[in-house]
């Protein structure tokens, strides 16, 4: 029978500001950016970006929670591949971020509809 | 005979008309005057034709006692010397100047030391030499009359460069004159001469911009020939200390006969052929040559210069086929042919293509040369006349189409049909004369072919095998370029080609599908006696039979495109937008980018430069070709001292 | 720049049986750049939770692709029961788990399929579909649905294998085994094949942790990952190794993916074997979930992340899902660079993309 | 008057010899692939489809560089089965090739024009090939005439292998066959979409396929070539190798994956070099 | 590695039967529950509505008064949802698939006549009853309202 | 003479499927289904397709791009639709970025329902759909014999 790993799964909540020094910090851990994701709820934003580790199978998720308003930094700089996540967070939710790498300037996907995400259901 | 006053005229003309074209300021006159000359000089070549035909179409040697003129050509000898290392101390490349010196030394001491049989004609007229005349004097004469124009057009779009085209028009002239002296002169003498003195024209006309490259370049064109003239000149003082002749005839009839006086002198004279057609090792002035105005390089390419060595090389077949020498040139010609062919596929610069196929053919005109018999003599002849042409018309054509379009990038010639159709056609037409069936350059190429089987040599074989098909490449390639729609169609581009410059390109085009029409005739009438002057026996080298089909399908040939043109002239039939994965933006010219904007379609031809360039293969050629070289040199020599 | 050609390579592309667009600049045949865009087949399907209830979503889930349907309802399904809190009865994990593993082989097979075709062997091609079509019957003999199963909801399964099923399945099996060894060793040994895959696009290892790549991709350049060893559905009692390989080029990629194919079947044999005989299927789940979860899944083409929110009301407040291919994208990106022309269409297959999956 | 007779033959049944081993070869690739395959008569069938549809073209041109190249294509086969020189026959055969070239590339459409570049590289790649198969039977025969090729008492295949091999080799390039099926392909799928074939529809795409199976028997008149001679019964056999070398093509076809052009041109040359090479010298050697 | 590797399966492949179906000369066999069509013993059905509520295509209507409930088969997954909400289990999937066609309409069931007639009975009754006790109510109020 | 109905080249598009009829399709050409039997070609060229498949519903990016598909194919011409996304939109009908079936920008003639569309299913739908081009080809020779259409 093989051995069922039950890996350390949480959510971390930090303050926007802290966020490039946390990725950096997992980074370094040799953690691989897993997804990033966000979340409109109740007129904030709350991002996920998780971390995942591929021997330990750990999940460690950022979470900063925003106001529509503030500019956040992109991680690309630190993880490059975070580049579509990004876009899609700035394209569906119009979260503000700033530097992207490969910028596709909201037109990743080229929907019609601007921002969808960003109205409650 | 003591001779026709005509080749006095054919020689010293030119020189004549360069001085007083240096001397006149006013650019009409000069422009008028030059077009009479090259009238002149074309219609001189005919009369010559023709009175050598009435007076029997036989060999005649002429000009006895001529020792006055043996001081002067001496003179003017040290004056070229005199010049050059002048002109080398003033850009520091001092040893150049040596192998100005020597050669110049040399000559001296045989015309004033070395005890010659005495009385010996200076000037032969025989069917080679009359033929070399022709493509001198039309191919050159023409492309004198280009000059005029497109010196024009130059100017205006190259503005940084000084106009010195006083100085140009009398280098041109004062070339064909050396061209004439060199191809009808039977002194070794005479010829190491003129052989001088094109190495100097063309070093000159290289380096007509002043940039630093082309000076760079220039010399080293200058060296290379230099080195060539220095051989010639070892090889001409080794036969007349060891005979005591000057006469190239003689030299022949000894190297046919087998002797071994007659080895060194023959193996150092195609050596210097070699350089002067631009063989490997000695490729690379050819190419650096381009920076000059294209009339230039016309001149260099086609008519002049470069086929220099070939002709002395034809001269010299009967005395090589079957000897070492003649394997050696065989095989550094085929090598050539086959390494500059694959060159030219990387290159994308419309005029280093023609310089790159221009040694390419070269090749296979002196590996015809040197498997040295009748037929590979037949085919390279006729190699011979369609380069001129074609390469000629060619130049030329991209010479003007670079002052309309600006570039004489393949890349930019997309459309060029569209923008430029004039242009276009006789670059399509010039291109179809290179390699397509079944025009002269391909049926020639054919013949070397069958040639090749027939003396059993596998190696040429192969060369021509390869050669051919990487030679298809780059032509098909440069054709489809010209006729694709355009994606720069926005942009109009002024045809500012003079008229000159068009009766000239028209005259070659029409020359080119003439000569094509009556092969079989040119065979009959004209090679076949020049083979038997050689070689003493001729016959056609492809039956006639086959020559009169393939003239037939040239008629089918240019026919098919003209009858479908005109069947589907009337044809209705709907346009649609090319394929672009649907996402053509509506005018084939833009799709739709990742960022959703158009974004311009640009089509490449390929070129593979990281694989195949210049900068590749042209050293490791060269190195092969030298070792080539200077092995069977070793060989050869070697044997006949041993 | 005049020697390089531009051009758009897709949407429509026969080589891709889905839309996807590159703007390719190519010297020769080899290309300089590649950006690439999607977006054709975006739906926001994820923005359908505002108008479908939690167990409705089920069904929208498994329609996010209809190559992994299967474990996209599962997935979904696992994260609102992990919400919920409840653990759905042995044997329908264990039912899942069969119905995952043969969506894994038909997945596979098919992309082994469109592999041979995107480097022109169209023999291998068909014989790969046509051993596909013998998992394509049992998937339908089993859920009644050849490539969508609508067999998960919230709590559990709604179908049960029975015996005799089970015994087609394992007969099924061998046939397809025996068969798979000729395809096997055509992919594996043939001349022209090998010539197409071995060096072409090599990911490192390094580069593929980097790039964040999952699945089959990843575990090519020697990144030994898997999801199933998280132990869902019945995983956890199964007796596996993460397939890898290390030399991160084509060849590798399309040998873990064929030995996962043996692997799946390996497994499946020992899910039957394994079957607890309960007959319990679903439990029930009662009210509306309240909370979040991060779920992940190994999907055919790697990992997948279920992220489900809730708030107390039949509506989720969001339902992402991050598929393995979008995880891919970079890693794909990072091969464009410097191949040949002919190489694109096959390196775009080899990370298996999936772009319904990668845009929902 | 028999030549007469021949190139008429010619003219008249290439297209249906040709369209029915177009036929064969779908048949039997299908049941290679454990298909039933389409009936034996399709390539008609889309050949005539193609002929009614609405004219429709990218560039008009296109029309009239695609009729040149089936004249071109046409008169090829003529000249062979005519009997005159083979060496002449590839030369227009590569002209007619350099046509077909043009009609891709006049439409300046990214995949037609990357067809037509990769098919130039095909043209580079077989011509040696080609113009080396036509050396080996002028050693063998002393001539280039496929007429007198073809009456003489010499069995070419038997003097000649290594010229065969490598003319067999190139076939698979001629006939678009996989692995070398790079600027163009029979099959569904391409990474250059249609390569050469990408811009042409209905009229010009059956000029294409037309063109196509004039070329094909053309092709395997010369494989033919190898073993008739005055005897009656080498005609028999001609068939028979005929056949075996379009079986082996389709096999070949079946059995392996498109390379890639450098794969093509290094192993095509080598093959050439090789096979053909030391036949030759062989030839050469026995020939002084 | 090996040169055409496949070559022997594919010769002895031209003497296997081929694998293609004959269809559609032969009928398809579908195994036991294949889902294919939604079907509707439409007299069973109680109008309740709970199908076209959990329906994720809303491809359903039903009129409840009308006794009709319709179904647009160019619309339906197929997912059986409706068939395991459906309260009186009168909505089954049948094997077999709606054939292509040039338009995309729905179908309508209507209940039979009979039916019809005796829920309309039903509902009048109901009705009279709803109305009877009403009246009973209004007059319990009115009396209630007397008494004050 | 052979009638044109025998050979219907194909053009398969996948819209926004999910990717389920989308393999069908590829499905219906591999040797248990071949539909090559019926002289179907899928050939991955407008130019030369005479039926366009379209899978999957239409969103606004690629509406241009089934449109320009379609105008690309020369006439006769036929469009079916596979699959309930594609016929209406589907499950996916209400998403923000779906504007519904492929009848949105191309005239659809054959519908295929199903989810997924079933591979006999969509030969069912080809041979319709190869009816109607047999009878939009006569009629196309009816206009190029009077001289009206080209
Ligand atoms: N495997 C898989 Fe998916 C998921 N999730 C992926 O990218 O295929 Ni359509
Ligand atoms: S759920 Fe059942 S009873 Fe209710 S309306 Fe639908 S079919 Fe009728
Ligand atoms: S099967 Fe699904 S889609 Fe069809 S009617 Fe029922 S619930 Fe709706
Ligand atoms: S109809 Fe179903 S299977 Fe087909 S594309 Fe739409 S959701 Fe996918």
């Amino acid at each position: 029978m093989a051995e069922v790993i039950h890996p350390l799964e949480v959510i971390e909540e930090i303050p926007a500001e802290g966020l490039l020094g946390k990725v950096m910090e997992k980074k370094n851990a040799g953690m691989r950016l897993s997804q990033a994701c966000a979340v409109y709820n109740e007129g904030k934003y709350e991002l996920s970006y998780s971390f995942a580790d591929d021997t330990t199978y750990e999940y460690v998720t950022l979470r900063i929670v925003i106001d529509p308003e503030t500019v956040i930094p992109s991680i690309t700089d630190i993880v490059p591949q975070a580049v579509f996540y990004e876009n899609e967070m700035k394209e569906l939710f119009g979260v503000k971020i700033e530097m992207i790498r490969l910028d596709y300037q909201n037109k990743l996907y080229r929907i019609e509809k601007e921002t969808p995400f960003k109205e409650e259901g | 005979m003591t001779g026709l006053p005509l080749i006095p005229f054919l020689i010293l003309f030119p020189f004549c008309v360069g001085a007083t074209l240096f001397c006149i300021q006013n650019m009409e006159v000069r422009k008028v005057i030059a077009y009479v000359s090259s009238s002149l000089i074309i219609l001189a070549d005919f009369i010559l034709l023709f009175a050598w035909l009435a007076m029997g179409a036989r060999p005649v040697t002429m000009y006895f006692e001529t020792a006055f003129v043996d001081r002067v050509m001496l003179a003017a000898e040290l004056g070229l010397m005199v010049l050059v290392v002048f002109l080398c101390f003033k850009y520091r490349k001092y040893w150049i100047s040596l192998l100005s010196i020597i050669p110049t030394c040399m000559i001296l001491w045989i015309e004033l030391y070395v005890p010659k049989a005495e009385g010996g004609g200076k000037i032969y007229l025989d069917h080679l030499s009359i033929l070399m005349c022709l493509i001198v004097g039309i191919i050159g004469g023409l492309i004198i009359v280009y000059g005029a124009g497109y010196m024009d057009g130059y100017h205006q779009h190259r503005s940084d460069v000084p106009d010195r085209r006083r100085y140009f028009f009398m280098l041109l002239f004062f070339f064909l004159g050396a061209m004439f002296g060199f191809v009808l002169s039977e002194s070794l003498l005479w010829i190491d001469f003129f052989w001088e003195c094109t190495s100097i024209c063309s070093f000159l006309l290289i380096g007509y911009t002043r940039e630093p490259e082309a000076i760079n370049n220039s010399f080293r064109a200058l060296w290379m020939n230099l080195f060539g003239g220095l051989c010639l000149a070892i090889g001409i003082w080794q036969f007349v200390t060891h005979t005591g002749s000057v006469s190239l005839h003689e030299l022949i009839a000894v190297g046919v006969a087998g002797r071994a006086v007659a080895v060194i002198p023959v193996v150092l004279i195609a050596v210097a052929a070699l350089t002067k057609s631009a063989q490997l090792p000695f490729s690379t002035w050819l190419i650096g040559a381009m920076v000059a105005p294209t009339p230039s390089s016309a001149l260099l390419h086609s008519a002049t210069m470069v086929k220099a060595g070939i002709y002395i090389l034809f001269r010299l077949a009967p005395a090589m086929q079957g000897t070492l020498t003649g394997m050696m040139i065989s095989l550094i010609g085929g090598f050539t042919f086959i390494i500059t062919s694959i060159m030219a596929i990387a290159q994308s610069d419309g005029k280093k293509v023609l310089a790159f196929s221009t040694i390419s053919n070269l090749g296979l005109m002196v590996a015809c040369a040197g498997m040295g018999r009748m037929e590979t003599i037949w085919a390279g002849v006729f190699l011979m006349i369609f380069h001129a042409i074609s390469k000629s018309l060619l130049f030329q054509d991209v010479g003007a189409t670079e002052n309309s379009l600006h570039s004489r990038d393949i890349e930019d010639m997309h459309g060029l049909l569209y923008i430029l159709p004039k242009l276009a056609i006789f670059m399509f037409i010039g291109i179809a004369g290179m390699f397509l069936a079944p025009f002269g350059m391909l049926i020639a190429k054919w013949s070397a072919f069958k040639a090749s089987v027939d003396s059993g040599n596998v190696m040429m074989v192969f060369f021509i095998a390869f050669g051919s098909a990487t030679t298809s490449l780059y032509w098909t390639k440069w054709m489809g370029k010209l006729i694709s729609q355009s994606h720069i169609r926005e942009k109009k581009f002024e045809d500012i080609t003079k008229r000159n410059e068009m009766i000239s390109l028209s005259i070659h085009a029409a020359l080119m599908i003439l000569l094509c029409l009556l092969f079989p005739l040119l065979s009959r009438v004209y090679v076949n006696p020049l083979l038997t002057e050689m070689f003493g026996a001729a016959h056609d080298v492809l039956p006639q039979s086959v020559l009169y089909v393939l003239v037939l399908i040239i008629i089918i040939v240019l026919a098919v495109p003209v009858i479908s043109y005109n069947y589907v002239k009337n044809y209705r039939t709907n346009r649609k937008l090319s394929y672009m994965n649907g996402i053509n933006e509506g005018d084939n010219r833009f799709f739709i980018d990742s960022f959703g904007d158009p974004k311009r379609l640009w089509l490449s031809n390929y070129y593979f430069p990281g694989r195949i360039g210049q900068r590749k293969l042209m050293v490791p050629g060269q190195l092969f070709a030298m070792t080539i070289l200077i092995v069977m040199m070793i060989m050869i020599i070697g044997g006949v001292v041993a | 720049m005049k020697k390089r050609s531009i051009i758009p390579f897709g949407p429509q592309h026969p080589v891709l049986p889905e839309p996807i667009h590159i703007d390719l600049v190519i010297e020769d045949e080899t290309v300089v750049e590649a950006i690439p865009s999607v977006g054709f087949i975006h739906r926001g399907l994820e923005k359908l939770v505002e108008k479908r209830d939690f167990n409705q979503m089920a069904y929208v889930a498994e329609r996010i692709c209809g190559i992994c349907s299967f474990q996209h309802g599962m997935g979904y399904c696992e994260a609102v029961e992990h919400i919920f809190g409840v653990e759905v009865p042995d044997r329908a994990k264990y039912l899942r788990t069969i119905w995952a593993e043969l969506g894994r082989m038909h997945s596979h097979l098919l992309w082994l399929g469109l592999l041979a075709d995107g480097f022109g062997y169209e023999n291998l091609f068909y014989q790969c579909w046509r051993v596909r079509e013998k998992v394509l019957d049992l998937q339908e003999l089993t859920s009644g649905g050849r490539l969508i199963f609508s067999v998960n909801k919230v709590g559990g399964v709604i179908r049960d294998i029975p015996a005799d099923q089970q015994r087609t399945i394992l007969s099924t099996l061998d046939e397809v085994e025996q068969e798979l060894y000729a395809i096997r060793d055509t992919f594996f040994e043939d001349y022209s094949v090998l010539s197409r895959l071995k060096g072409v696009g090599i990911i490192t290892k390094e580069q593929a942790h980097d790039l964040g790549c999952a699945g089959p991709f990843a575990r090519a350049s020697g990144i030994s990952t898997d999801m199933r060893k998280l132990g869902y559905a019945a995983y956890g009692d199964l007796d596996f190794e993460p397939i890898t390989s290390n030399d991160g080029d084509s060849f590798a990629r399309c040998y873990c993916r064929m030995q996962e194919v043996f692997q799946s079947i390996d497994l499946l044999r020992q899910a039957i074997s394994k079957m607890p005989q309960d007959n319990e299927l679903a439990v029930a789940v009662k009210g509306n979930p309240d909370g979040e979860c991060f779920m992940r899944v190994e999907q055919p083409r790697g990992e997948a992340v279920y992220y489900v929110k809730a708030n107390g009301k039949p509506n989720l407040v969001r339902m992402r899902v991050r598929t393995p291919t979008f995880a891919n994208l970079p890693g794909l990106c990072e091969m464009l660079k410097n191949t040949q022309l002919a190489d694109v269409g096959l390196l775009v297959l080899t990370i298996d993309p999936c772009v319904s999956c990668t845009e929902r | 008057m028999n030549m007469m007779m021949r190139v008429a033959a010619y003219i008249v049944l290439a297209p249906i010899v040709g369209g029915l081993l177009q036929g064969i070869d779908r048949k039997i690739s299908a049941r290679m692939q454990r298909r039933v395959g389409p009936p034996l008569l399709q390539p008609f069938y889309d050949v005539i489809k193609l002929l009614k549809k609405q004219a429709i073209t990218v560039s008009t041109s296109q029309t009239f560089f695609l009729l040149t190249y089936l004249i071109m294509m046409v008169l090829t086969g003529a000249m062979f089965y005519g009997g005159t020189d083979i060496l002449m026959c590839f030369f227009v055969m590569s002209t007619a090739a350099t046509f077909l070239y043009f009609a891709s590339v006049v439409t300046s459409s990214p995949y037609a024009t990357i067809g037509s570049n990769r098919e130039l590289i095909q043209m580079m790649t077989y011509e040696p090939a080609v113009l080396l198969a036509c050396v080996g039977f002028y050693l063998v025969e002393g001539t280039f005439n496929v007429e007198e090729i073809a009456i003489s008492d010499k069995l070419d295949l038997a003097l000649m292998p290594g010229f065969f091999i490598a003319f067999v080799f190139i076939l698979t390039i001629k006939m678009r066959k996989s692995p070398f099926d790079l600027s163009t392909s029979h099959h569904m799928h391409q990474e250059i979409v249609k390569g050469i074939t990408t811009e042409m529809g209905a009229q010009n795409l059956a000029l294409f396929q037309i063109s196509e199976w004039y070329e094909n028997v053309f092709l395997m008149g010369v494989v033919g070539l190898y073993v008739v001679n005055s005897s009656p019964l080498s005609v028999i056999a001609a068939l028979i190798l005929i056949a075996a070398v379009y079986f082996l093509e389709i096999l070949i076809d079946n059995t392996s994956a498109r390379m890639k052009w450098e794969s093509m041109l290094k192993i095509t040359w080598i093959v050439t070099l090789l096979s053909a090479g030391v036949n030759l010298l062989a030839l050469m050697l026995i020939h002084i | 590695m090996a040169v055409l590797k496949y070559a022997s399966e594919a010769i002895l492949n031209l003497f296997r039967p081929p694998v293609t179906t004959s269809y559609p000369a032969a009928p398809i066999e579908y195994p036991d529950g294949a889902r294919g069509h939604i079907e509707i013993t439409i007299d069973e059905c109680i109008g309740c509505g709970m199908c076209v509520r959990c329906c994720p295509c809303g491809t359903l209507s039903v009129d409840r008064n009308a006794g009709t409930w319709s179904i647009n088969r160019f619309d339906c997954i197929a997912c059986g949802y409706c068939v395991e909400k459906c309260p009186k289990k009168c909505l089954h999937m049948i094997e077999g698939y709606q054939t292509p066609d040039a338009a995309k309409g729905e179908v309508t069931y209507t209940k039979s006549p009979e039916v019809l007639e005796a829920e309309r009975k039903k509902r009048e009754e109901a009705a009279a009853k709803a109305a009877a006790a009403k009246a009973a109510a209004v007059a319990k109020a009115a009396e209630k309202a007397a008494e004050n | 003479m052979a009638n044109v109905k025998r050979s219907p080249w194909l053009l398969h598009y996948d819209g926004s499927s999910c990717n389920g009829c989308d393999i069908e399709v590829l499905a219906c050409l591999t040797p248990v289904y071949d539909a090559e039997r019926f002289g179907v070609m899928n050939t991955g060229d407008p130019m030369q397709a005479d039926i366009l498949l379209v899978t999957g519903g239409i969103n606004s990016q690629n509406a241009s791009v089934v449109r320009q598909l379609y105008d690309q194919m020369p006439r006769p011409k036929v469009v079916v639709a596979v699959g309930v996304c594609a016929c209406t939109g589907g499950i996916f009908k209400d998403c923000y970025n779906i504007l519904g079936g492929a009848d949105k920008v191309v005239p659809v003639d054959i519908y295929v329902p199903g989810c997924a569309a079933r591979p006999q299913s969509i030969i069912d739908g080809i041979v319709q759909a190869v009816e109607l081009f047999q009878k939009r080809s006569d009629e196309h020779d009816a206009l190029v014999q009077s001289g009206k259409g080209m």
